[in-house]
């Protein structure tokens, strides 16, 4: 179980990176939220990994680390918002310059 | 004894929906035209995971707590599953991944093919 | 009158002139005359103390813990500087009060003028090196400003650029060396310094603190090499010249090496650097200022060379040779500045400085004459005039110093160097006032002497001139002071007398020689010029020029280049500087065996890792079809959605999954307005390198997070207290919702503000675009592919109607459960959400958002409000912020449910949620309006039963 | 443990395998397409059997709080499949 | 009195709906629920009828429930049908072919339900609407007689419907 | 109970949605809320700091729960300066921003003003990791809505790339949070603090590896090359008052990393030591140098001055980097010196942009309201540059003199002096093109006179400025101040023993473990 989610981040943080990488806003917007499906389970997983074991208070002794749960639900909302803006800053910049580079042009004068 | 029999038609249940959901896959990627792929998984899948569903109701019987809300689920699945299965036609239709359809009797026209005027000239889409 | 005071009047004067410009031109002079004067008072008003040897001291704390204090003392030596620079100071004043035209602003010349006295006095007054440090760079800022005064010029420009480039790089490297001595010597104190000879010239840092200083030195007094910037900075009006250039700033480089001569002199180190930078320097100066044409330039020249003198005398490190050195300083003082003045004047009158175009101006400019040719003779060592008996005393030493070479070559070059000296003199005389007589007309302007509010000035000077020239005695005693104060304890005063007949000794001789040598040079000018001009010499201002351009395209080579707005690479950078740091850290640390055993994994795990790699490698190599890429980031999102139910994470996998939704749709927005297809750019080279960081990047992560998976937390973690005080204190059974909102209340709260603000961002920039340029295009946008007819199917709007009042009850019921079941205020504020959107996407934009009653504004802050409102509420139980209370109440026919102000909390999450999301995707379909588009009347676009008179009763 | 109880189980572990299975297939489908009504038919496949997965797990655990997520899901989950057809009919998906 | 009762209760079916959905997400019956659940049931198609502006007339809801049995029973048998077709028939066999029917349903709620259950009763999906609403386009899996289709439909579903909607 | 160390957070926390909720459409009221709210922030500010100034640590812990189970905020002498530092800062870019009509180009700067505000609090105050990290992304993204205030394709395609970047960084973060966790089990500082003596020397990856990820986190915010990237376009295409508020941004990580390696890593430490020591002194002096070199290339004023602030970051790094008292000492008088020289630079840009359109530093006509504006820019740029009299030369000879116990002491003084040298040049070609050189250029006709900028932008400078020489004239007081800071920072037992030992709702000190 514990090979299957750390080999699962790693995936997801390869695509994350190469995309990030890329060249227009939509591909790099896609790897940013490839990274934040990475390190959301990143950070689950260092509540370390219980099956069945809800943190719902029932009759029963043991239950998985709530509070990763919590920091990953904070994560995943701010995250969310972070993702609206950068996408909606993104397509401000291409419909103003109709060039959804993300790097600046050379022809542009720069520093 | 009564949970005995719970279990067993649990069992049954089970088995049912895996057939069910399984054919819907293998429908999925059997046919080859994309409206006949269509039938399989939009309604067998969705009776097969009602099946599923039947058999976690039973199970919760059996063991005691016996809830029903699961077929909330089931009536979601069902009323949701049509709009899909439209959804998807229209766009193998709009795409031209599937024969076109015959005209209609009264009206000129499919809704889906009644493009506004201004797209009419825009080159056939790239399915 | 205190020190303090006297270092202050200039400053405080700065402020008057600049401001009252309109007050004209006299007053402007008239205060500053004024200041200038009260600090003299005030530094006379010590006389009696100094000259009886007594030195006075005053100090104020100011940065104690690094030593730097406001301490300034009086002493024979800064008597004197101070003297010099306040009395030439006054006639300075006079002097450019006439010389400044009337279209010069005066105001900001003065207040130029007065920061730098101020700064001078500071310099020879401080007992602080730091303090010292900080008035000597404030030097070269003003006379930054006084160079570049002519703003009009570029040569000002240039200039004044030039000045400050050399002598700030002086300043910084003395800084160096100043903070090294006294990092030796344990305090910043002059006075403490001074008394550690031995500690210092024994430290090791004692050479670099030397070098460091004397750059400091040679910068600032235009020694080899650094002697280029002074004849540039002769752009500056004249008064400028003759006041920095000639008696004060250029001296301060001479007064430091004079402060410092007790702690640093006397080494070979200082005797070799010193005594050859000022012997070159002399020299050079000289040989060069014959050949200016430039009065102002051969002045300056003649400047650098006696500076070259001065140095030269101090590096011997004999009290003979600082004695001669104070004298000369004197002496130098007094003639030069009134050579500068007369140059002035004569620019000022023939509109000319060019040697060639004069001449004959004695006839014209009688008074001028007498004060510029008995300046000038005193300059090339003529008796009964102050300059020859400083320049015998400097032969005198030079006769017996031995630096190099052949025992004879330092007095044959010292010879040499005042027979230059002499000569361009007596050319100065001769091609300036004498020849013969010539008409007014011939000169630009029609010469004729000033008024005494102009030749006063120098002419008081020249004055002196002859006075101490033929009465030394009168100055003796204070000159003798000045060195014993320059001597400190390291050396006696020599006993010897400064008088105009020794008898006959070398030095005369050698007098004698540099005179004679230099008629005869004079003499043959003509053709030695020639040779001059056929001589190939480099030219500083081009060097300069060509040092800073070069040194700006190199800057530019090294940041454009790096700082290209290429973000791609900003990243992969970041990323690789991240995985390296990462594994420094690891590579240094210990790691031992696994603590925790490893879960064997069924088919659903093993199935869904299947998917989501697929899914994932999908994203990677079919992300060029970008609505392929974004399917396939729902199946990512699904398949982690599952896993955190798997993981025992139900409230996780709700949000994931709605969230995930609410993205799509947002992406989807956008994507309406992106090209659909991202293009083959990058190279395959780029394409493996990024591939390859990619990799190694997950593999560190995947492996880091492994790491920690199978092990245990160095202590139990700190969530065993909220599983034990969840119920007992936060009246929930959901221990992730009760950590949210009650445990961590506060991070939620964060959280909503982030979203609010996100929403609030997004809607600001749809304004700003739809108020901008882009309006036209948008509403004007021709779709990019062909579109299919019924925006808004029947079956849809049919199926909404009837299931949007299900997801509201649904969110309203998971809103409620929240605090002891799955759910909560953020699932059910997106699912609510969603099922708008549904509406949206149903019937339209305009046609659902005309019905809408709130306005999505008012629902995120009141959301933000009312959670903070709760958290506040806390305070009138005297609890702090967002402290829970919670209670179980019954009300028939319900049974009993529990109040909490948790749940208040939630509300605001929900609103805000709720709010947010709703605002930012309206935002985007605003773009989407278009102009020819109308607001669709009909919630579908086709409704048989509209024209279809037997179903009209039941429509609305 | 009665042979029923086994029973149940191995149908338990044979469903898993059936639904996991379907899956996969249904990722095979959206990779080879060829159409994006294929592809976006293969998602809905795949929300819906992530359905039947989390019940099987509900089952599998004994717990009844995996509802609300399947729930969930099953309300929302045609949302986005009406949304990326939209997108292709219209481009707008909202309008 | 009837305006009244249009303003408090727009969709007195959507109520009931609500209710019983309400009640089921409790997963238990209590008296208290149901009745928060009705509250609920007001409250919520209230806030909601902004967006259902043109309220449906009637129906009869005891022969909506026998036309839910029947489609319902219809499902479950067509779907071993349609589960058969797919494990044994080959691509090339299928005769799968285009049914066009046309309307006479005029409301857009029975035309949905009638495609909804077109759709759901294997062996036929619903593809689309002609663009006037007087046709439904039908999409069938296999069959030699595409009359036979469009007519089983419009006798055993759209018949009922119509009068389900009368 | 004393409520008042969490109302620099909840009073924008408040105000905002308040604004937005109210005067959504009128300015004139959003002005006179946001100025009236900063002008409280400045007085409650002053009070705490003051409070904290004898060495009392006032704790706050939220929803009454005791630390490290809830979150607790915590005032210290070095928060509490930070803080007041924030507020003074902000009331003068405030009074620009409304002077100048900044505002008014846009919709909802005074309320993302006001978020942005509150997020600076936060992260300064805050005793816990994770709700640090809720705190910088709260500050990013009203940062982010600052940043694209008024739109424009230059400044959005800036913008695109700062909040990717910035992105990324927070992903990092939570990254050296999970790791912190992971390892740990725990949030709070003080309890990271004490969790970390107990890990033993057979197992020290785990930390490490967390420790230098938080560290990376925080040096990208104070722009340590190479993670400084993000900065030079995003401070330059900014709004100037946007740009001059971000001068904090900047020193938000230097305190970071200045809190969380005096507190929870300690030099003295043995299973975090040597992570950094290795390159971040090295990174700072290429910081600093990278970007004098930057002002000397710099074709336009605002480029110029954006590289200027990542040179005066390098010298904060340079100075933290040494993490003795004497240089942390240091490093927080530059701090509060190169906010303010930054923040003065900034605006005195725009300034130029205002009266001649453009920033390219090339020949113009002159400028209206020259006179003043070039005083002005003297006096900046010498503050900027280190030049004395001005604070910039105070803490530069501070920097130096704490260097003298760096390893590198040498290589710290060839580059603070070089670089000082090349920024001086870098400066005096800048000034002299636009204020100097403008004078022997005639404007050109069809140029209709533009007016000269309001009198309050002129105060609002005229503050900055004033901060500046007070920073100089009391350097002695203010050193002294940062030197009882430091010297509490190295000693942080109070801090651990408040932060830990104060019982909360339902635990007695120390309960859990
Ligand atoms: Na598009
Ligand atoms: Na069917």
């Amino acid at each position: 179980m514990e090979y299957l989610v750390a080999s699962a981040i790693g995936i997801l943080t390869v695509g994350g990176i190469y995309l990030v990488l890329r060249l227009r806003t939509f591909p790099v917007i896609l790897g940013i939220s490839l990274l934040t499906y990475a390190v959301n389970v990143f950070l689950f997983a260092s509540g370390r990994l219980t099956i069945g074991a809800p943190p719902i208070l029932r009759d029963v002794e043991t239950y998985t680390d709530p509070l990763p749960q919590a920091l990953v639900l904070t994560a995943i909302v701010i995250s969310f918002g972070m993702t609206a803006v950068v996408v909606m800053v993104g397509l401000g910049a291409y419909l103003g310059s109709n060039d959804d580079h993300v790097d600046d042009q050379v022809e542009e004068d720069v520093t | 004894m009564m949970t005995v029999i719970g279990m067993y038609v649990t069992a049954v249940a089970l088995i049912v929906g895996a057939i069910f959901v399984s054919v819907g896959a293998i429908g999925l990627i059997k046919f080859n035209d994309s409206l006949t792929r269509m039938h399989a998984p939009t309604k067998v899948g969705t009776v097969g995971v009602g099946a599923l569903l039947l058999a976690s109701i039973i199970h919760s019987w059996t063991t005691g707590e016996g809830s029903i809300h699961q077929t909330l689920i089931m009536a979601f699945l069902f009323v949701t599953a049509p709009i899909s299965a439209n959804f998807i036609a229209k766009v193998n239709i709009h795409q031209r991944s599937c024969e076109t359809p015959p005209a209609p009797p009264q009206d000129e026209t499919w809704a889906t093919l009644d493009a506004p005027e201004e797209d009419r000239e825009l080159t056939e889409p790239a399915s | 009158m205190s020190l303090f005071l006297i270092v202050a009047l200039p400053f405080l004067g700065a402020l008057l002139p600049g401001i009252m410009n309109s007050a004209g031109r006299q007053a402007c002079a008239g205060v500053t005359f004024t200041f200038t004067l009260a600090a003299f008072v005030g530094l006379l008003s010590h006389a009696p103390t100094v000259l009886s040897g007594g030195v006075v001291q005053t100090g104020a704390e100011w940065l104690p813990a690094l030593g730097l204090n406001f301490n300034l003392f009086l002493d024979p030596l800064g008597f004197f500087f101070a003297g010099l620079i306040l009395g030439i100071g006054m006639l300075i004043i006079i002097y450019a009060r006439y010389y400044l035209s009337r279209d010069d602003n005066m105001g900001e010349f003065f207040t130029y003028l007065l920061l730098f006295q101020g700064a001078m006095v500071g310099i020879v007054l401080s007992d602080n090196i730091l303090l010292l440090l900080i008035f000597w760079e404030l030097t070269s800022l003003s006379s930054f400003l006084l160079i570049g005064y002519w703003k009009h010029l570029p040569a000002g420009r240039q200039g004044a650029r030039m000045a400050l480039a050399v002598t700030g790089m002086g300043g910084l490297a003395l800084i160096g060396g100043m903070l090294i001595l006294g990092n030796i010597a344990g305090s910043y104190d002059l006075s403490v310094i001074l008394q550690n000879r031995e500690l210092i010239q024994d430290s090791p840092l004692y050479t670099t603190a030397l070098i460091l200083i004397l750059l400091g030195c040679f910068t600032k007094s235009a020694q080899f090499p650094f002697h280029f910037w002074l004849p540039h900075a002769m752009a500056a009006p004249t008064p400028v010249s003759a006041y920095l250039h000639s008696a004060t700033m250029v001296k301060a480089g001479i007064f430091l090496m004079a402060r410092m001569w007790p702690v640093l002199s006397g080494t070979p180190e200082w005797f070799y650097i010193v005594t050859t930078a000022g012997l070159i320097t002399m020299v050079l100066g000289a040989v060069i200022a014959l050949f200016k044409h430039d009065l102002k330039a051969l002045l300056a020249f003649s400047t650098v060379s006696h500076l070259g003198l001065i140095t030269m005398l101090l590096g011997t490190g004999t009290a003979f040779g600082a004695m001669a050195a104070t004298f000369h300083i004197m002496n130098h003082a007094t003639f030069k500045c009134a050579l500068f003045m007369s140059a002035g004047i004569i620019d000022h009158e023939t509109k000319t400085r060019d040697i060639p175009s004069l001449g004959g101006l004695r006839f014209l400019m009688p008074i001028t004459f007498v004060i510029a040719t008995i300046a000038a003779l005193s300059m090339a060592g003529i008796p009964f005039l102050n300059g020859f008996l400083s320049k015998e005393m400097m032969l005198e030493e030079m006769e017996h110093t031995y630096l190099f070479g052949p025992t004879w070559l330092v007095p044959a070059l010292a010879t040499f160097g005042s027979l230059f000296s002499a000569a361009y003199c007596f050319r100065f005389i001769s091609h300036t006032f004498l020849g013969p007589r010539r008409e007014p007309e011939s000169y630009p302007a029609k010469p004729h002497d000033p008024g005494f509010g102009m030749w006063g000035p120098p002419g008081f000077l020249v004055v002196l001139v002859v006075v101490i020239g033929s009465a030394p005695f009168l100055v003796e005693p204070f000159v003798k002071l000045v060195t014993g104060a320059v001597l400190g304890n390291a050396a006696e005063v020599p006993d010897k007398y400064i008088k105009i007949w020794h008898g006959l000794v070398p030095a005369l001789y050698m007098s004698i020689a540099a005179v004679v040598g230099g008629l005869i040079v004079l003499a043959l000018f003509k053709p030695l010029l020639r040779a001059w001009e056929a001589t190939p010499r480099p030219e500083a201002k081009v060097i300069f020029e060509a040092i800073i351009a070069g040194a700006v395209s190199l800057a530019r080579g090294l940041t454009h280049p790096l700082h290209n707005g290429a973000f791609s690479r900003y990243a992969a950078i970041m990323i690789v500087t991240v995985i390296a740091a990462g594994y420094h850290a690891w590579s240094t640390g210990a790691v031992s065996a696994a603590t925790r055993a490893v879960q064997e994994a069924g088919p659903v795990p093993i199935g869904g890792w299947l998917m989501l790699v697929a899914a994932t490698l999908g994203m990677v190599f079919l992300h060029r079809n970008r609505l392929l890429s974004l399917i396939l980031i729902g199946i990512v999102g699904l398949m982690v959605s599952v896993a955190f139910v798997f993981l025992s994470a139900p409230d996780l996998a709700m949000t994931q999954i709605t969230v995930e939704v609410v993205t799509i749709i947002l992406l989807l927005l956008a994507l309406n307005f992106l090209p659909n297809r991202t293009p083959v750019e990058s190279s395959p080279v780029r394409r493996t390198r990024d591939g390859v960081i990619a990799v190694v990047g997950g593999v560190a992560i995947g492996l880091l997070s492994l790491h920690y998976l199978l092990r245990d937390t160095v202590a139990p973690s700190i969530s065993e207290f909220h599983l034990a005080n969840s119920y007992k204190g936060g009246g929930g059974t959901n221990v992730v919702n009760v950590i949210l909102v009650d445990f961590r209340g506060f991070d939620t709260y964060g959280e909503i503000i982030v979203l609010g603000i996100a929403a609030l961002l997004i809607y600001a920039l749809t304004e700003t675009l739809l108020n901008g340029p882009v309006r036209a295009r948008l509403l004007n946008r021709t779709p990019d592919q062909p579109r299919a007819g019924d925006m808004h199917p029947m079956m849809m709007v049919v199926l909404t109607r009837v299931i949007l009042p299900v997801v509201i009850m649904v969110g309203f019921y998971i809103f409620l459960r929240g605090h002891n079941e799955p759910g909560g205020g953020f699932i059910a504020g997106l699912v609510v959400s969603i099922g708008v959107v549904m509406q949206y996407m149903a019937s339209g934009f305009n046609w659902t958002s005309d019905r809408l009653r709130y306005p999505y504004h008012g629902v995120i802050g009141a959301g933000v409000l009312i959670a903070g409102l709760t958290g506040i509420g806390s305070w009138f139980v005297a609890k702090p912020f967002l402290t829970s209370d919670f209670t179980y109440v019954r009300i028939p026919p319900f049974q009993e449910f529990e109040l909490a102000t948790a749940a208040l909390f939630d509300l605001g999450v929900f609103l805000a949620v709720v709010g947010a999301v709703m605002l930012s995707l309206e935002s985007f379909s605003r773009l989407a309006r278009r102009a020819h588009v109308k607001d669709s009347e009909h919630p579908m676009d086709i409704d048989p039963s509209r024209d279809d008179p037997a179903m009209m009763k039941g429509g609305a | 443990m009665s042979n029923a109880e086994s029973l149940m189980n191995i149908a338990l572990i044979v469903a898993f395998v059936v639904v996991v299975v379907a899956q996969i297939m249904c990722m095979i489908r959206l990779w080879i397409g060829p159409s994006t009504g294929d592809r976006i038919l293969a998602l809905d496949t795949m929300v819906i059997n992530a359905i039947g997965l989390i019940v099987l797990l509900g089952i599998a655990q004994g717990f009844t709080i995996y509802f609300e997520a399947s729930m969930i899901i099953a309300m929302l989950g045609f949302v986005s499949t009406v949304a990326y057809a939209r997108f292709v009919l219209r481009g707008d998906i909202i309008e | 009195m009837r305006k009244a009762f249009r303003w408090l209760l727009p969709h007195p079916f959507l109520t009931l709906l609500l209710a019983v959905v309400w009640v089921i997400l409790q997963n238990e019956v209590t008296a208290g629920m149901t009745v928060f659940g009705v509250i609920l049931g007001i409250i919520i198609p209230w806030m909601t009828s902004i967006w259902w502006p043109d309220t449906p007339r009637g129906f009869l809801l005891g022969r909506m429930l026998e036309y839910c049995l029947i489609v319902l029973w219809d499902i479950l048998v067509a779907n071993v049908q349609v589960a058969w077709i797919v494990l044994t028939r080959s691509n090339a066999s299928l005769r799968s072919c285009w049914v066009v029917v046309p309307l006479d349903l005029r409301q857009p709620e029975a035309i949905t339900i009638l495609a909804g259950t077109i759709t759901l009763t294997p062996g036929t999906v619903t593809a689309d609407l002609s663009n006037e609403g007087h046709s439904l386009l039908v999409h069938a899996l296999d069959t030699d007689d595409p009359d036979a289709v469009r007519d089983q439909i419009k006798s055993r579903y759209e018949a009922r419907l119509k009068e389900i909607f009368a | 109970m004393s409520h008042w160390i969490i109302l620099p957070v909840i009073m924008p926390a408040i105000l905002a949605p308040f604004i937005v909720l109210a005067a959504r459409y009128h300015i004139g009221i959003q002005r006179v809320l946001s100025v009236a709210g900063v002008l409280a922030l400045v007085v409650l500010n002053l009070a705490l700091a003051w409070q904290a100034s004898d060495g009392s640590i006032a704790l706050y812990q939220l929803g009454d729960w005791a630390a490290p189970f809830g979150i607790v905020v915590v005032g210290d002498r070095l928060s509490t300066m930070m803080i007041l530092l924030t507020a003074v800062l902000a009331l003068f870019v405030l009074l620009y921003a409304i002077g100048s009509g900044w505002d008014e180009r846009g919709r909802h700067f005074h309320a993302l003003y006001q978020f942005q505000l509150m997020g600076i609090m936060g992260a300064f105050l805050t005793g816990d990791l994770f709700n640090l990290f809720v705190f910088f992304e709260v500050l990013l993204i009203a940062s982010y809505g600052l940043m694209i205030h008024a739109g424009g394709n230059a400044r959005l395609r800036a913008g695109v790339q700062y909040v990717m970047f910035n992105l990324l960084g927070s992903t990092l973060f939570l990254f050296a949070l999970g790791a912190i966790y992971a390892e740990t089990g725990t949030l709070n500082m003080a309890d990271l603090a004490e969790r970390v003596q107990l890990i033993g020397p057979e197992e020290t990856v785990g930390i490490r590896v967390a420790a230098v990820l938080l560290l990376l986190v925080f040096a990208i915010k104070a722009a340590v090359v190479p993670l400084h990237f993000w900065l030079p376009s995003s401070y330059a295409e900014a709004p100037a008052p946007v740009a001059a508020l971000f001068a904090i941004m900047t020193k938000v990580g230097a305190y970071a990393i200045i809190r969380v390696y005096t507190l929870v890593f300690p030099p003295d430490v043995d299973v975090t030591a040597g992570l950094h020591g290795l390159w971040l002194l090295p990174a700072a002096l290429i910081s600093l140098g990278l970007g004098m070199v930057g002002v000397l290339a710099a074709k336009k004023l605002d480029r110029l001055v954006a590289f200027a602030v990542i040179g005066s970051m390098g010298m904060v790094m340079i100075a933290i980097a040494m993490f003795t008292p004497v240089s942390i000492a240091a490093a927080l008088y530059y701090i509060l010196h190169s906010t303010f020289a930054a923040a003065a630079l900034f605006l005195i840009t725009d300034l130029v942009r205002s009266s001649r359109g453009h920033l390219e530093l090339q020949d113009a006509p002159p400028i209206a309201g020259a006179a003043l504006v070039a005083g002005l820019f003297f006096v900046a740029a010498i503050a900027m540059t280190g030049l004395p009299p001005l604070s910039g030369f105070v803490g530069k000879l501070l920097i130096l003199h704490a260097a003298f116990e760096s390893p590198l002491v040498v290589w710290a003084f060839a580059v603070i002096l070089s670089a000082s040298l090349i920024s001086v040049v870098g400066f005096a070609r800048a000034g002299s093109t636009i204020f100097w050189k403008a004078q022997s250029i005639a404007p050109a006709e069809d140029s209709e006179p533009v007016p000269a900028p309001s009198v309050l932008s002129f105060v609002a400078v005229g503050g900055l400025v004033a901060m500046l020489i007070a920073l100089t004239v009391f350097a002695g007081q203010v050193h002294e101040y940062t030197q009882e800071m430091a010297a509490e920072l190295f000693a942080p037992e109070p801090y651990i023993s408040t932060v830990l030992d104060t019982p909360g709702k339902l635990s007695e000190p120390k309960e859990g473990y």
